[in-house]
């Protein structure tokens, strides 16, 4: 497992009772779990809908390599994740990280190093759909000309 | 002693490279993947000859390259057969 | 909702349902959890079982109040929590905090403010059954004579 | 003007306070619960009356009180019918 992309809706608690499966003889005490859900506004346009379109075999190379930094760095159990591609619709979940420790301060540290990384490193591209305006790259200054 | 200048002056052999395109590339290009016969030796040739470079200025400060899957450098040498994916800026999560 | 004690098993995924619909009208964009499970050691010792019992008028008071400081403190929507009492097996879930914000920075910080929060303040006490000895409170210094 | 001291002296009238145990007081005291007739104006006093002030030293350090279900100080004036908790160290989560 760790990470995943996936073209199907995330379930939270499927992800969840997964995690908790992985930690090896119930030692873990603590999960903190990120959850990313697509919101209805973005920098204030109304946003009606959104599409994530993934490198698939850059993408999980990526985000397992994250994720064994994660286990590298902080004393946790075990970490995963998992990114949704395709259209979603207000509400449903884009992105979804957990992560299992003995103790909380590391689970959340790995957990927010997860995320961030993921943000910064993973190629997965957003298309926001507005109610006011034709859809968007998100995070791209312009489109490219030729 | 002209001889290696003269060597490495000469046009390169013509490769195939396989291009595959995302987000925005893909719209620019109307495609999902191309292959292109080409002499660029490196994916910044390559930006510059498929025409991206003129419309996008120092693409190597916000856009990534990646050559067989993986992560590689602008100027990265391309061998016969690779694949190539220019990188927009993502937003993943 | 918000804050509650309850004797009955926690369901996360509930719980996870309950605060994005409390976050109003989706704005909500990150949802952190903290989860705390029961674990199989403490302090080297092997734990079979543990129970939790409430002072609940003053612990339901007091976890209200730290939920309404962060909602004070950190930008987020919606904090919830809920506290287990009784007799847990190994794997079941001893509380669960919940935090939805529009930015996940929010979110992870008010969510660790939550679960620290609750662990210093509010009158709860942990009783664990171990595998080589008779249970004892967590965290007291020693039983008092009298 | 002795008057005042002496009054002050006096000992104050017998009030009833319920106690509530929970954890390790509940397993010292045996129970639940129980109302005590007693003059201690404070908890501090209260708690010397019950015999943990010579078990437990400094209680103030390490043991809250709560008084009618909320946190109180350990030299609160108790007022006949009132409810008090002794909170030994906590563990939740």
């Amino acid at each position: 497992m760790t990470f995943q992309i996936t073209s199907v809706p995330i379930d939270p608690s499927t992800w969840r009772d997964a995690l908790v499966q992985d930690a090896p003889a119930l030692a873990a005490g603590g999960i903190v779990v990120f959850e990313g859900v697509v919101r209805d506004h973005s920098a204030g346009r109304p946003v009606l809908s959104l599409e994530y379109e993934a490198y698939t075999a850059l993408a999980v190379r990526e985000g397992e390599r994250i994720l064994a930094e994660a286990r590298a760095r902080f004393a946790i159990e075990e970490a995963v994740a998992v990114h949704r591609t395709g259209h979603l619709a207000l509400g449903e979940t884009a992105v979804w990280v957990g992560v299992a420790a003995a103790h909380r301060g590391a689970a959340f540290d790995a957990c927010r190093f997860v995320i961030d990384e993921l943000k910064a490193r993973v190629p997965i591209w957003k298309r926001e759909h507005y109610a006011d305006g034709p859809a968007e790259w998100v995070g791209v200054p312009g489109p490219p000309a030729p | 002693m002209l001889q290696p200048v003269r060597r490495s002056a000469e046009p390169p052999d013509p490769m195939q490279i396989r291009l595959v395109h995302y987000a925005l590339f893909r719209d620019a290009r109307g495609r999902d993947a191309e292959t292109v016969t080409t002499t660029a030796a490196t994916p910044r040739a390559l930006f510059d000859e498929l025409g991206f470079g003129a419309a996008l200025a120092s693409p190597e400060s916000w856009i990534r390259v990646a050559v067989n899957d993986d992560f590689a450098a602008w100027d990265a040498r391309l061998a016969d057969g690779d694949t190539v994916v220019f990188i927009a800026p993502t937003a993943g999560g």
